[in-house]
């Protein structure tokens, strides 16, 4: 078999983990639109007291390196504080799935960008922060400027 | 991996007949000289035999004459060769206008815009939501300086069939020279030239079980157009190079092999996955035109999902379809054809074409819509998306 | 008609070899897919590794890197993509100048004569009485305005051979670029790039046992070049149209199958055949150069007689050979070639070309010195020249 993805994105790409809209999310995040071809929603529940994240889901409108990241960063974030999973990068998505391919880093990325909006949404309900950028087709097009090259890649 | 992989991406490339390859052996083993002159060898005079024959085949199946046909490497080629030929031979004429659909495949678009930048005027013209273009924004665009139209006869991607006539009597009536793209419908779908008055159509063998690297174009008989490829004095000292005579031979067997038994049986494995797929699955759209429609084609848009998250689920059980999704492509662009009849991103994203050749069966049609009923509820059930937003 | 024609025209075309096909099946059959991106289904994943598997052949019979390497349609096609493509990436800095050897065969002759025509300004390099281009010559033509120099490795007629290192080093050091056509010498010589600065080189596979309709075109990484064929994104945005993937299975298998001792064989035969005629029949002369020359090729002028005449006698005794006479080609015009090297429109009309390959014998060379023998004697038993003249 000669597929472009890791045994490890195929698995979640398969059989993805924490999937489906979540009832009274305490944090939600909507990453990308249909437009772009990437779109990642991220709920959270959170513990008030520790900042823990309890619980966390998402659904996924993308290819294979979208729905195996979303699936991924689940289970990366899942028992973190918001400020520990606020650290994860798309690089250590990547790491945990066995690589992706260069010119698909950018569905990791909005993968990230997904649970760092849904955190941030918590922070705002919660009045820990008020700086926000809604995510348009135009401030995507703006973060995958630098990680899509078309015929290279990266 | 598979038993067998059900290949329903024959708009793509499709699998050589076996027979093709038979009546190709003998140009490769036996008279595999290069064609000479009259006044060469008996073995060069016997390939040339070879190829003239396979001409007549082409020229026949378009209605046309054998000297106007010129073999190529395939359709882009064909296409280059019309466009750029016809516009440099019109330099100074009538030159500086060319127009084309918005549905034209790259071989054609790109050869529209690239000259575009180099200082040609170029109008696109529209579509309907089917595909099917708007003759009268053709009409319209058509002015004393306008050189070459070149609209394709069938879509590569949706399946939309021109009314190729009526837009060839416009040509003709405000004498303008028209080029035809005919990739997908030659064989599938009639086209006469001695009853339809286009000038240039480009073929390719590839598409109907014939061998990769061959295509020709059929030039009409007094048509203005240079040579593109330099060199030796080769068809009709239009395109220089060796003839590939086994590529002629094999691509002449590939159109005598096609039958119209076979385009009726190509019709209703179509038409099965498209009645069984509106009606089994529900959020489905069919892109294209449901009546004036290739009999290979069928393409349809499954809603809230990515067409490269359904594709590889279907690779990973046998089946290879195509999809007008960004993430499919090389260049990671979403289907401008889709997008051209209007359809949104999130329409091109979610569409699938499903190309049927000679080797596909009903059952692999009733395969892959069992398949796809699966794999396309699974998807939904974790997508954002929904018939509710 | 004969039991067996030998065949010495290998350098026009050649007999392709079993195994080539052999090797090829699997893409006509197996794995037809187009080549997809990475994300495509698995088939076209797999067509793709055979693409680039037989790239990485071609690169490194050549010396280069994979991705230097460039698929056609032949040498024709690639040595107008080579010089066009170049003169149109340096449009409006070099511009105007191009250098090309009086001896090119027709894909560069005739690409400079259009040039020429539509304004570039080119030179003609002479050669000496061998066909051995006159360096110095060179040397004086580059100018600040030279975009681009294309000089053959080895000639397609009279077999001579270039100092490919010399016109390289001369190139580099005036710093203008430098195609050449190695249509012959492939596998034949070598031509190392990481040694040698060429920066594209023509190459092809029909001449060595390969399929018909495939050539590649060598790129330095960095050269300045334009896309050629305009359409889709294919081979690195530089050649658009379906890639041939059978046809660069059976180019990368042909480069395989040579080896050095079939490369001494053809050597042998070409020596028996230039000794043996030299030897035996009177008034002989050897075109091109007697020591630096291509392992397969023997060019002789047979005075007093035409070309036409010998070669079909030979042809009636089961022998293909080819010849300058024009009255053998299809232009009617005698060979440039012979012409080039000085020699007289006699020279040319009575000249016989024998191109060996690997389906050839020692016996073949002695079977057609004998005929030949019979045939010279005959025609100038008839013939109004002479030695006497
Ligand atoms: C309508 C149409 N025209 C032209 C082409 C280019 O054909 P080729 O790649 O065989 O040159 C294609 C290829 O898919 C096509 O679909
Ligand atoms: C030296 C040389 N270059 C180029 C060509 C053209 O090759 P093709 O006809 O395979 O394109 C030939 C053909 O004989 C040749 O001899
Ligand atoms: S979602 Fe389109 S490339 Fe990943
Ligand atoms: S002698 Fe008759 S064509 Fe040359």
């Amino acid at each position: 078999m000669t597929f472009p993805y890791s045994k490890e994105v195929l698995e979640h790409f398969r059989n993805p983990h924490n999937v489906g809209k979540m009832d009274d999310p305490d944090g939600k995040g909507l990453e990308g639109s249909a437009a772009c071809g990437d779109m990642v929603a991220v709920y959270l529940k959170v513990n008030p007291d520790t900042l823990i994240i309890e619980d966390i889901s998402f659904e996924s409108y993308g290819c294979a390196s979208n729905i195996a990241t979303a699936s991924i960063i689940t289970e990366l974030a899942k028992g973190k504080t918001l400020e520990d999973a606020k650290k994860i990068t798309w690089k250590e998505a990547a790491e945990a799935l066995g690589g992706l391919p260069p010119v698909k880093a950018h569905c990791s990325v909005l993968a990230v960008e997904g649970l760092r909006s849904a955190i941030r949404d918590y922070e705002e309900k919660h009045g820990m922060v008020v700086e926000d950028e809604p995510t348009d087709e135009e401030v995507v097009r703006r973060r995958l400027k630098h990680v899509m090259n078309p015929i290279k890649g990266l | 991996m598979f038993d067998k992989t059900v290949y329903l991406d024959n708009a793509a490339s499709t699998r050589l007949d076996e027979r093709v390859l038979e009546a190709m052996k003998p140009y490769f083993f036996d008279t595999y000289a290069v064609a000479t002159s009259e006044f060469g060898y008996s073995m060069g005079i016997e390939s040339k035999e070879g190829l003239e024959r396979s001409r007549k085949v082409i020229a026949s199946a378009l209605g046309g004459d054998a000297n106007e046909i010129v073999f190529t490497s395939g359709s882009t080629e064909s296409s280059n060769m019309a466009i750029k030929g016809v516009l440099s031979a019109l330099k100074g004429k009538k030159d500086d206008h060319l127009i084309v659909s918005r549905l034209e495949d790259f071989d054609v678009l790109n050869t529209a815009k690239m000259l575009e930048k180099q200082g040609y005027k170029v109008d696109f013209i529209d579509v309907d939501s089917e595909g099917v273009l708007d003759l009268e924004m053709l009409k319209a665009a058509i002015t004393p300086q306008t050189a070459l139209v070149s609209i394709q006869y069938a879509n590569q991607e949706i399946g939309t069939v021109q009314d190729i006539k009526a837009i060839a009597d416009i040509c003709k009536e405000k004498e303008v020279l028209l080029h035809t793209d005919a990739t997908h419908s030659f064989t599938r779908l009639p086209l006469d030239v001695s009853q339809i008055p286009v000038d240039l159509v480009t073929v390719s063998a590839h598409t109907i079980h014939g061998p990769r690297g061959v295509g020709a174009l059929y030039i009409r008989e007094g048509t203005p157009i240079n040579k593109w490829m330099d060199g030796g004095f080769q068809e009709f000292d239009l395109r220089a190079g060796i003839e590939n005579i086994p590529g002629a031979v094999g691509f002449a067997t590939a159109v005598e092999l096609v039958t119209p038994e076979e385009n009726e049986q190509l019709k209703a494995m179509r038409d099965r996955i498209i009645e069984r797929v509106q009606s089994e699955i529900s959020h489905v759209t069919l892109n294209g035109s449901a009546t004036s429609r290739l009999p290979q084609n069928a393409n349809l848009t499954f809603h809230y999902v990515e067409g490269e998250s359904i594709t590889l689920h279907l690779d990973m059980m046998g089946f290879a379809v195509s999809t007008g999704s960004a993430c499919f492509s090389r260049s990671l662009e979403a289907s401008h054809v889709i997008l051209g009849i209007g359809g949104d991103h999130e329409r091109a994203h979610g569409s699938l074409r499903f190309s049927f050749g000679r080797f596909n069966t009903m059952e692999d049609a009733d395969a892959i819509i069992d398949a796809l009923k699966e794999v396309v509820e699974n998807l939904r059930a974790i997508s954002p998306l929904s018939a509710d937003d």
